[in-house]
């Protein structure tokens, strides 16, 4: 258990991207969400390289990603307004954004649970029938089939708990998907890279993406490695031709 | 009150006393013979007693269907010594984040409480059942969904007699409503999370 | 009664009420920190106020070096009738689960029960223990630590002589050891995150 315990430690994906804004002293809104985009990523990279105090569970990284993705999507649009967006993505834009915000409300309830909170209880009560004999009352309709079957159930329910593996690795995957269909899209994006408002704009957005990319790729691995799966490669091609370099140095690194 | 209820005055407080954990207010009425809605004014005159009273030492916890007798948040310190280890309780940042989420806004499913927190709480959640901070109830329309809720324990680490002691918990038990999350299916539907 | 007499009278309620076991005079005393002779003055006071009370339900049992805190007498059979009720009817889901894990697992003691349900199990294994279906020993290497076991009344109940012949037992008799190697391989397979 010692491993998911340390997931105890870290802050969730909303916790800690309301972090970056009030750290900016910004209102939660679609703008501020841009602005700390950057600092989001950073952050994922550092938990991703094992910078922080202890290692960092799979689970958490996946609930990074996903919000990581929503944040690209958004900084994808600010940097190129000619970027069309799906109804399902503007609406995981606006939900990110309204999540955030109640997020915000219900954390400042916690302080009143950490004042008042005691190790040891404040208000102490008495065991079940805390002074009475014990007297043998058999229970009627439980024989050997019965506790056999209620073993065997529990047995099957902890099989469950303790294979989350393949759903966060589901996730993932279907997160690099996305990731790699907004990239054709942009590819596909009828622009030159002189139309662009600022000309550092693409530039800045395929770094992003290429940052994201690897995290889920790394992920990958991790999650594969319980049974044994071949390593998953990532197709950059569109980028080799536009932006050689830099997706090549992306793929020799692994 | 007539000698009837003064009799099941004392036999409400025996009962209490004798049980030791909390008792399904149902249960206390029928052993009692007496009415719900009567067991409810029994139990609403012993607390007035009990808060009145600076020379009682006792007080009761309450939820919404259980009920328990339990000392005075005042006297916490003479039953320090008693106290066994394994009631010590720290809470990890996640602990927190989760459990204020559920104090003020529970009862509520696991995919709500990962919904608002981002984040897969299923280890969190679990830890928190088995130190009996939280409890869990099938949801009564839909029988395959738990609905998570703070149990008598955590409140008896907060010194309160019941959930609605919490401070502010009339500000922030609307929060969801005002977002219009009440009971939106879109929470359910957006996180598909293996339920615990 | 002064403000301090009034302050001691509720805290050895409390004291007494948690306590539960009969509690040597002199050690109450030093826990309330107060001299025997005033503790014996409180006690007296008590004693007076729960007799002369027909609202009370509890009593004091008094001996020449202890005292207890206990149900009236006259509450005898509503006492019983609660214990009836509670253990008249057949096991609740719950306590047929940890029945079962101890019947397999045992000895095996509380925190593990906890991690094989995922919930807080100590009301539910009080309640096995209580009615003679569990039966509990300290652990011979650490003696603060209980273990549980299934009864030989309820072995007999289940037409067993001996433990062993539960259903498959064989089987399912190092199953513990499996969730615990699983449960730690995986977590070395996570750890290994691939640096960059």
């Amino acid at each position: 258990m010692a491993y998911e315990l340390s997931l105890e430690y870290y802050k969730g994906p909303l916790d800690k991207l309301l972090d970056f804004i009030e750290e900016k002293k910004l209102e939660v809104s679609t703008l501020s969400l841009v602005a700390v985009t950057s600092d989001f990523l950073a952050y994922l990279e550092k938990l991703k390289k094992g910078e922080t105090q202890s290692q960092v569970p799979a689970e958490l990284l996946a609930d990074f990603l996903v919000i990581a993705s929503r944040l690209l999507l958004l900084k994808s649009k600010a940097l190129l307004p000619s970027l069309t967006l799906s109804e399902e993505e503007e609406g995981e834009i606006k939900d990110l954004e309204m999540r955030l915000k109640i997020y915000q409300e219900i954390k400042s309830s916690q302080i009143h649970i950490k004042e008042n909170w005691r190790e040891s209880p404040q208000m102490l009560s008495r065991e079940f029938l805390m002074n009475r004999a014990v007297i043998f009352y058999p229970p009627k309709k439980v024989g050997q089939p019965e506790i056999l079957k209620s073993f065997q159930a529990i047995l099957g329910e902890l099989e469950q708990v303790f294979k989350p593996v393949a759903t966060i690795k589901n996730e993932i995957i279907n997160l690099k998907k996305k990731i790699e269909e907004i990239i054709g899209r942009l590819t596909a994006t009828p622009l030159k890279f002189t139309d662009l408002p600022t000309g550092k704009g693409r530039n800045e957005l395929i770094v992003l993406f290429l940052a994201v990319l690897h995290l889920i790729k790394d992920q990958l691995i991790v999650a594969d490695q319980e049974d044994g799966f071949s390593e998953i490669t990532i197709a950059l091609r569109p980028f080799d031709k536009t932006q050689g370099k830099q997706a090549q140095d992306n793929h020799e690194s692994h | 009150m007539n000698q009837l209820e003064i009799t099941k005055q004392a036999e409400l407080e025996a009962l209490l006393f004798y049980y030791g954990e909390p008792i399904q207010l149902k249960k206390l009425a029928s052993l009692l013979k007496i009415k719900e809605e009567e067991c409810a004014n029994l139990l609403n005159e012993l607390d007035a007693a009990l808060r009145e009273n600076y020379s009682r030492g006792l007080t009761l916890v309450r939820g919404e269907k259980e009920v328990q007798l339990a000392t005075k948040p005042a006297f916490q310190s003479i039953g320090q010594k008693l106290i066994e280890e394994e009631f010590k309780e720290t809470l990890t940042p996640a602990a927190l984040d989760t459990l204020s989420i559920i104090a003020y806004l529970g009862p509520l499913p696991r995919a709500k409480i990962d919904y608002l927190r981002g984040v897969n709480s299923s280890f969190t959640v679990r830890n928190l059942l088995m130190r009996g901070l939280v409890e869990r109830d099938p949801n009564p329309a839909k029988g395959n969904i738990y609905e998570y809720r703070v149990s008598f324990d955590f409140l008896k680490h907060l010194g309160l007699s019941e959930r609605e002691e919490l401070p502010e918990y009339e500000k922030y038990k609307d929060v969801l409503k005002r977002f219009d999350l009440e009971n939106s299916e879109q929470t359910e539907a957006k996180i598909n999370l293996p339920q615990t």
